[in-house]
């Protein structure tokens, strides 16, 4: 094409561009924040005469972000999708009473009470699946939808606590390798599984490309539906496991453990945080993770410094908006001109 | 083309919800044969419905706006703070709660509009620092106290001739109807939806978008400080007045039809929206169904609304739309080869 | 799955061999953990329901006018293995959270009481913010950092026993108050009386107040909260046992609005309430503003000790009474850590008095420059300082 | 990876309904390997939805498709591309965040050991660019790194992926510059020599001839004709969609007396993408701009318009200097633009036919409410458009009643200047003329209308003289009834020593 000859030089311009561009994607930024955070906060807990980052704050940290991680590693999937999901609070808790009270102190019923609480959950996310897709609800409305359901039915059954754990399963919850939690290392497993199935599967494909422009998808031959479905389901299960962990942690399932944490919002939150667009089709995992992260150091620096609660509420808010801010600056800066509007 | 009444698309259903819900209340509670019942009922309505049509143009317009129910409880917070039972100060304050409104409307819709964050975001955002910052500010629990002038607004009545004892909050509320009635009646109405449609259109029209999204939330948070002082007049000083009103604000806007994401809907119709889902729950209450059951009710009644909204209409629109196109095609000659 | 199972496994291996656990030995929950079916059985429980009611005219021991350092029926423990004598303590306390009135007036009461002793010169406080969850880990940072004491207000009960025990362990003294856990491993258990005393001062009165066959509203904030499962148990026993008729029980949320239209709504369709009952008195001024919007008068009504209720019962002359949840109980903790390092007794289990504010006393707890949700029974009225923290 | 032996398909008696309105009756189509076979017809006539019953988005109601011989029944759009057939369609369906690999594979990416196999994916992408000669393009890149051609190739590359051997396309030079055009021409013989049947749906006359071995014509859903090229004139073609002679396609241009004052002129005004443009239109005056996509004559509208604001030289409407940094601006100087994406940039989809044309002047101007109400029945007379009513939502027009609806809300404004970026781009025949008409109805009426499109002959016989831009500037000025020789010699840059 001899055309292509007199864009030769804004093509190299744009190469150039593209290199910046890539270096300082907001996963990036997340993880320089997160470093940026962890060292202010060293310094500050410093001059309290105390360390951020030894054993207790590692621990501290990766605890925290053990939860709201798995709940969060589920919502960037349907985020990524182009969906949203507002019923994982109450599932959380839903699940964190099937599965304790399926296991009702028992230990052989432990992998029942697992597989009970995982299949549940799965159905939940059906359900949401296929209200969006079948009945063309708003991703918004048909989740709200099911988390008032979810919660009419724990307000109906459950009047507290209930159910209990076996000590063998509390392990779970309780054991750690030096500083780091097992079940913070089983939360980034679960991660790293999500980030393979995201970046190197056909279905993982398939979610970038229904939340990046579902028409294209569905005329590319997607199964848009489907992958929808999954989506939710997936998310839904993340929730599952999170139900399941808080139930080992908590030595009972506990209907509002979920709604307490606000794990439906600040979910959305940390997975907006961590660079995915709230649109969908652009984002990942790695950058929820270091959202996830950066809002449980924030918490272990506050409690460190005994901040207010309610301060730390402002300063969530104003890190939310401000980072989300920054990554929309870096679009429109990158975006190529074209549209008239 | 001769002009005749006319309901929005996606209004004929809620009207039909909210009478059907009308005539359960009539049947089940003996409260409700006569006006007072009914008055009664949207004097408890008004606050919501407020929230509601200030919701409303915002998710016209496109966006979401989830800091109103912090904005409320911050509404009826520092006007028990700074009122502090003096009556003297009670209109000085209420202009400040107004004025409080209309400020984080602002600065949701400046930093939705000029830094480009999602709505979603920044008023979560808001929500987080609303809900942190108020009670930072009062140590934890409201101090004060409200003063009965305040109060008025949301507890007392007024003399209406002809009508009777009519609560303020239901003038206000009518006031405030008919005020958004008449303005998505008129061009900046009707250039709001269409920014809600397609923002290009409306900026390549010449329309200034950004100060109509702007607008949107500043009518929003300035609706939502009304809705404080009605709730903060009806109920008194609560830590926990605005918990939740922005879902069920979405929600009532949702059941009235109104699209998430914009471009379609009617002010009355999200009004309806909220009074239905109010008389749903009186009469779930009435019925004796448990607190518990209601929110699964509620839980299916806006999924159902939803769905009917976007798989009726689909039918029903094409089914319309295609013999019109018939219509309007030249009559079909024989093909002259 | 088994993938995921294999990882399960391969931790626990890990965890056997030697890799640390920070979940408590067996041993140490004599209490044992609650059945599913305990907790959700009937909240009733008779011998607990009899002991309560005999604690409310049973006499304290302690000072006299500083019921935060009495004590019902103690049966005293020994803490002499915790002695620590020459001060410099460093108190750790792990709240549930600072997010109602109530909880705000005790935690203040709490840090005024914190100033009264120089010899404590750390008080460190984390916040769970109302998560079982994060809760857990504060216990656990605690038990990491050199406390002398940890004090705990749990979040729930059952959830929180584990972490609750593995604090025991670290050999610090670990005081628990307000809501309890099932573990007998703290040094003391700090309470008032209890639920079924609450709830059933409020139906005692209405039963006294209120004629035979009148009609009750009882009000409840939500279902599921031991506590006031507990103190509707006891209203509903006294009640099932009298000449009332209970019209309806309704869940508030706490919310004043919905209090309101419910109370307004039995209004209507009852034509006449003669008795209010509540679980909690944070809507109780709504409940009664209901009545007078109404244009009918305020029925014999049961509320708490919160200011605005208070001035309300006062201003208009109500037939009411306050059972109370006092908040002076935030003061014991304090008290009671720092007896345990002096290697003072203190009571396995500290019942602190649970007064009720009758008619007759009404006037002494209304303090005009109080905030309108200031809980009366903070039993701080006399601390240096008051009144300016609590306002 | 290269497509197999040639293929040929049959359509049989195809016939389709949406909710029992006939939308094909009976079509018959043969299509063999190695030809383009062009498929013209009005909007409504039922070309697209031929191509999707061939694509198997649709399923027909009746008829049969063969391909090679064999009846095939397809269920959905994989089921088609399994039989060798793949379309391209009109608007784009890619992925800007995605790379052009992915793209070209959505939906059907290789798996190996259950990963997507990338390695084999960038390989075949790159082969197949190999194989069309487009070696510009790395699989890697990010589709929103390319340009509107490179686009449209990797369009072609993610058909070709699937084996196709028979490739739909549907108006595929409507988001082209010329010279794009050219490069797609090429693309297309290049395809048929190697065997491919093409399947391509026009309304750009010029396009068919030039390109097609063969025209099917369907008017209304029926099968009119099937012909050689060779044996059809454009007149031929037009009477066979039509179904009656348009005659003459343009409006009588203007007299040199109807014309008034200079209402728009530049004077060295420039900004980023342009240089140094004097220009002047006047009341009365169609005046066309031409050029390539890329020379910047759509940059000259933005720029008029206030959208990408000049920010050298002068601007004068009506003889005054004005500074118009963006739409409002504009649009209150009495400066009206329809631009090239009528969907994207002109209408509100949902709102009414009344709310749209009512749209500038309730966004830009203040008040005219009680003249409102009488006066949109007339601009939507005025403009001759079709619907159900006014307060039917736009989204439910056709391409030509939509683009009337555009220029009705600007009438409404009472334009003094009035910028169009290809009007009449992608809507049918008879529209077409509608639109052409106006315009000049407007000049007549002391409208400056300064036209932007690139379809030569329609700019050509509108224009009252063309001013041809090249690289960001003009090239020349040519008076009326150019060649489109001498419009192509200024737009490449060939001419401009002997026109200027």
């Amino acid at each position: 094409m001899s055309t292509l000859q007199e864009k030769a030089i804004p093509v190299g311009q744009k190469a150039t561009r593209l290199v910046v561009r890539r270096r300082l994607t907001p996963t990036v930024i997340v993880y320089l924040a997160l470093v940026a955070l962890l060292v202010v906060g060293s310094v500050l807990v410093g001059l309290r005469g105390e360390v951020l980052l030894d054993q207790g704050g590692i621990l501290n940290i990766l605890t925290r972000a053990t939860a709201l991680g798995l709940v969060a590693i589920g919502q960037t999937m349907v985020i990524l999708t182009g969906s949203l999901d507002l019923s994982v609070a109450y599932l959380v808790g839903l699940t964190s009473l099937i599965a304790a009270e399926t296991m009702a102190g028992r230990d052989g019923m432990v992998v029942p009470g697992v597989l009970l609480a995982l299949a549940v959950a799965a159905g939940v996310g059906l359900v949401n699946g296929l209200v969006i897709t079948v009945l063309k609800a708003n991703a918004f409305i048909a989740t709200l939808g099911v988390a008032l359901i979810l919660r009419g039915y724990l307000e109906d059954n459950y009047t507290g606590p209930a159910g209990d754990v076996p000590r063998g399963f509390q392990h779970l919850g309780y054991d750690r390798i030096g500083p780091v939690p097992v079940a913070a290392l089983l939360m980034l497993a679960a991660a790293a599984l999500a980030w393979w199935y995201l970046s190197r599967t056909r279905p993982g494909y398939h979610m970038y490309a229904v939340g990046g422009d579902i028409e294209v998808a569905r005329l590319s031959g997607v199964p848009t539906r489907r992958v929808i479905v999954t989506a939710h389901v997936l998310c839904s299960v993340a929730a599952g496991l999170t139900g399941i962990y808080l139930a080992s942690r908590l030595g009972s399932g506990a209907p509002y453990v979920g709604t307490d944490a606000g794990y439906d919002l600040e979910s959305i939150a940390a997975v907006v945080l961590g660079g995915t667009l709230l649109a969908g089709g652009r984002g990942g995992v790695v950058g929820t993770i270091g959202g996830v992260l950066i809002l449980a150091t924030l918490d272990t620096i506050f409690d460190d410094l005994e901040v207010d609660p309610f301060f730390k509420d402002v300063v969530r808010g104003v890190v939310l908006v401000t980072a989300v801010a920054l990554y929309a600056r870096r679009m429109i800066a990158n975006r190529a001109p074209g549209r008239l509007a | 083309m001769t002009w005749r009444p006319r309901l929005a698309e996606g209004t004929a259903p809620v009207l039909v919800v909210l009478l059907l819900l009308l005539i359960g209340l009539a049947v089940a509670g003996p409260a409700y044969d006569e006006p007072s019942g009914y008055l009664a009922l949207l004097k408890r309505a008004a606050p919501l419905m407020i929230l509601a049509i200030g919701q409303y143009f915002v998710i016209v317009s496109g966006g979401f706006d989830l800091s109103v129910g912090a904005l409320v409880t911050a509404g009826v917070v520092i006007a028990a703070r700074l009122i502090n039972g003096s009556e003297s100060a009670t209109a000085r304050v209420i202009l400040l709660v107004l004025a409080f409104g209309l400020l984080v409307g602002l600065v949701n819709g400046l930093i939705t509009t000029k830094l480009l964050v999602p709505s979603f975001i920044v008023t979560l955002g808001m929500l987080l620092v609303l809900d942190g910052a108020i009670f930072l500010w009062t140590g934890g629990a409201p101090r004060g106290a409200l003063s009965a002038g305040f109060r008025t607004f949301g507890r007392g009545a007024v003399d209406v001739p002809a009508l009777g004892e009519v609560p303020w909050s239901v003038l206000i509320l009518l006031g405030i109807l008919l005020a958004a009635a008449l303005f998505m009646r008129g061009g900046t109405g009707r250039a709001l939806v269409a920014v809600g449609d397609n923002e290009a259109a409306v900026r390549l029209s010449g329309g200034q978008v950004d100060r109509l999204r702007l607008l949107a939330f500043v009518l929003s948070g300035l609706l939502a400080a009304v809705a404080a002082i009605l709730l903060g007049g009806f109920a008194g000083v609560s830590a926990q007045v605005g918990d939740g009103l922005e879902f069920r604000a979405i929600t009532a806007v949702v059941l009235g039809g109104v699209l998430l994401g914009g471009g379609r809907g009617s002010v009355v119709a999200a009004a309806a929206g909220a009074l239905s889902l109010e008389a749903l729950f009186t009469l779930l209450n009435l019925l004796g169904v448990s607190g518990a059951l209601e929110s699964a009710v509620q839980g299916v009644i806006i999924i159902a609304a939803v769905a009917y909204a976007s798989l009726g209409n689909g039918v029903r629109q094409r089914l319309r739309w295609w013999p019109q196109q018939r219509d309007s095609a030249r009559p079909a000659q024989p093909a002259a080869s | 799955m088994t993938k995921r199972w294999a990882l399960v496994v391969a931790a626990g291996v890990l965890a056997l061999a030697g890799c640390s656990s920070d979940l408590p030995d067996d041993q140490a929950s004599a209490g044992g953990s609650p059945s599913s079916d305990a907790t959700k059985s009937k909240f009733f429980d008779q011998t607990e329901y009899d002991r309560q009611l005999k604690f409310r005219s049973a006499t304290p021991q302690g000072p006299d006018g500083k019921p935060w350092e009495q004590m019902l029926e103690p049966e005293m423990v020994d803490t002499a293995k915790f002695a620590k004598p020459g001060g410099k303590y460093t108190l750790c306390f792990s709240n549930a959270a600072v997010n109602n009135p109530w909880r705000q007036v005790g935690f203040k009461t709490m840090q005024q009481e914190v100033k009264l002793h120089p010899e404590i010169t750390t008080f460190t406080v984390l916040d769970a913010e109302a998560k079982d969850d994060k809760q857990i880990s504060d216990i656990q940072s605690l038990s990491g950092k050199n406390c002398s004491a940890i004090i705990i207000s749990p979040n729930t009960t059952a959830t929180l026993t584990p972490a609750v025990e593995q604090a025991c362990q670290t050999g610090v003294p670990v005081i628990v108050f307000d809501r309890g856990v099932n573990t007998s491993c703290p040094v003391t258990f700090i309470h008032p009386i209890g639920g079924f005393a609450f709830g059933a001062d409020g139906a005692e009165f209405l039963k006294e107040k209120v004629k035979p066959g009148g009609k009750v509203l009882a009000l409840r904030i939500l279902p599921g909260v031991d506590v006031l499962e507990q103190r509707w148990a006891a209203a509903n026993e006294i009640f099932t046992g009298s000449e009332l008729k209970v019209v309806g029980v309704e869940f508030t949320d706490g919310d004043a609005a919905k209090t309101k239209s419910i109370v307004a709504d039995y209004i209507q369709r009852e034509g006449r309430i003669d008795g209010v009952w509540m679980d909690a008195g944070a809507t109780a001024v709504a409940a009664a503003e209901a009545f007078q919007d109404a244009g009918v008068d305020v029925p014999a009504i049961v509320g708490e000790d919160q200011q605005d209720f208070l001035r309300l019962w006062v201003d208009e002359n109500l037939t009411a009474v306050a059972p109370t949840y006092p908040t002076y109980q935030w003061r014991t903790p304090i008290i009671a850590a720092l007896k345990i390092l002096k290697g003072e007794q203190v009571p396995k289990e500290w019942v602190l008095p649970q007064p009720r504010i009758t008619d007759d006393k009404v006037k002494d707890y209304v303090k005009q420059d109080m905030p309108p949700l200031h809980y009366a029974m903070c039993g701080c009225e006399g601390m240096p300082g008051y009144p300016v923290p609590w306002k | 990876m290269t497509p197999r032996t040639t293929t040929s398909v049959r359509l049989t008696g195809i016939s389709k309904s949406f909710l029992g309105v006939p939308v094909l009756r009976g079509v018959d189509l043969e299509l063999r390997g190695g030809e383009v076979h062009a498929v013209m017809g009005e909007n409504g006539a039922g070309k697209s939805t031929l191509l999707k019953v061939l694509a198997g988005v649709h399923r027909p109601d009746g008829g049969t498709i063969e391909v090679d011989g064999a009846e095939m029944s397809f269920a959905s759009p994989t089921d088609a591309q399994r039989a060798g057939i793949a379309i391209i369609h009109q608007e784009f369906t890619l992925l800007p965040h995605r790379t052009v690999a992915e793209n070209v594979y959505l939906g059907r990416e290789p798996v190996r050991r259950m990963q997507v196999d990338r390695r084999r994916m960038v390989a075949d992408t790159r082969e197949l660019l190999d194989w069309l000669g487009e070696d510009g393009i790395d699989p890697t890149d990010t589709v929103s790194s390319l340009s509107v051609a490179q686009r449209q190739v990797v369009e072609i590359v993610k058909a070709l992926s699937t084996d196709a051997r028979v490739l739909g396309m549907d108006e595929p030079t409507a988001a082209l510059a010329d010279h794009e055009v050219e490069l797609l021409y090429d693309l297309v013989r290049r395809l048929r020599e190697r065997g491919i049947a093409i399947l391509y749906v026009s309304h750009r006359m010029r396009e068919v001839f030039d390109l097609s071995d063969r025209i099917t014509v369907l008017k209304d859903g029926q099968f009119v004709t099937c012909a050689p090229t060779g044996e059809l004139t454009s007149e031929d073609l037009v009477r066979h969609m039509v179904g009656r002679d348009l005659g003459e396609y343009y409006p009588d241009r203007a007299a040199p007396d109807d014309l008034g004052p200079v209402r728009l002129s530049l004077r060295g005004a420039g900004n980023q993408r342009l240089r140094e443009l004097n220009l002047e239109v006047r009341a009365g005056e169609i005046v066309g701009l031409a050029g390539l996509q890329g020379s910047g004559r759509s940059a000259v509208a933005r720029a008029v318009f206030g959208v990408e604001p000049f920010t050298r030289g002068v601007l004068e409407v009506d003889g005054v200097a004005r500074r118009v940094t963006r739409p409002r601006t504009a649009v209150r100087l009495g400066i009206a633009l329809v631009t090239e994406d009528r969907k994207g940039d002109g209408l509100a989809l949902r709102q009414s036919v009344r709310d749209n044309t009512l749209l500038v002047r309730r966004a830009a101007l203040r008040g005219g409410r009680s003249r409102a109400r009488s006066d949109v029945p007339a601009l939507l007379d005025l403009v001759t458009v079709v619907a159900r009513g006014e307060h039917q939502e736009v989204r439910f027009l056709s391409g030509g009643n939509q683009q009337k609806v555009v220029l009705a809300k600007w009438l409404a404004v009472e334009p003094r200047v009035l910028v169009v970026d290809e009007p009449t781009r992608g809507i049918d025949v008879g529209a077409k003329r509608a639109v052409h008409e106006l315009l000049r109805d407007l000049a007549r009426r002391g409208v400056a209308v300064l036209m932007i499109s690139s379809e030569l002959p329609e700019l050509i016989g509108m224009s009252d003289r063309i001013l041809v831009m090249h690289d960001g500037a003009l090239a020349g000025e040519l008076p009326a009834s150019a060649s489109e020789g001498a419009v192509m010699a200024l737009a490449t840059g060939h001419g401009i020593g002997e026109a200027a």
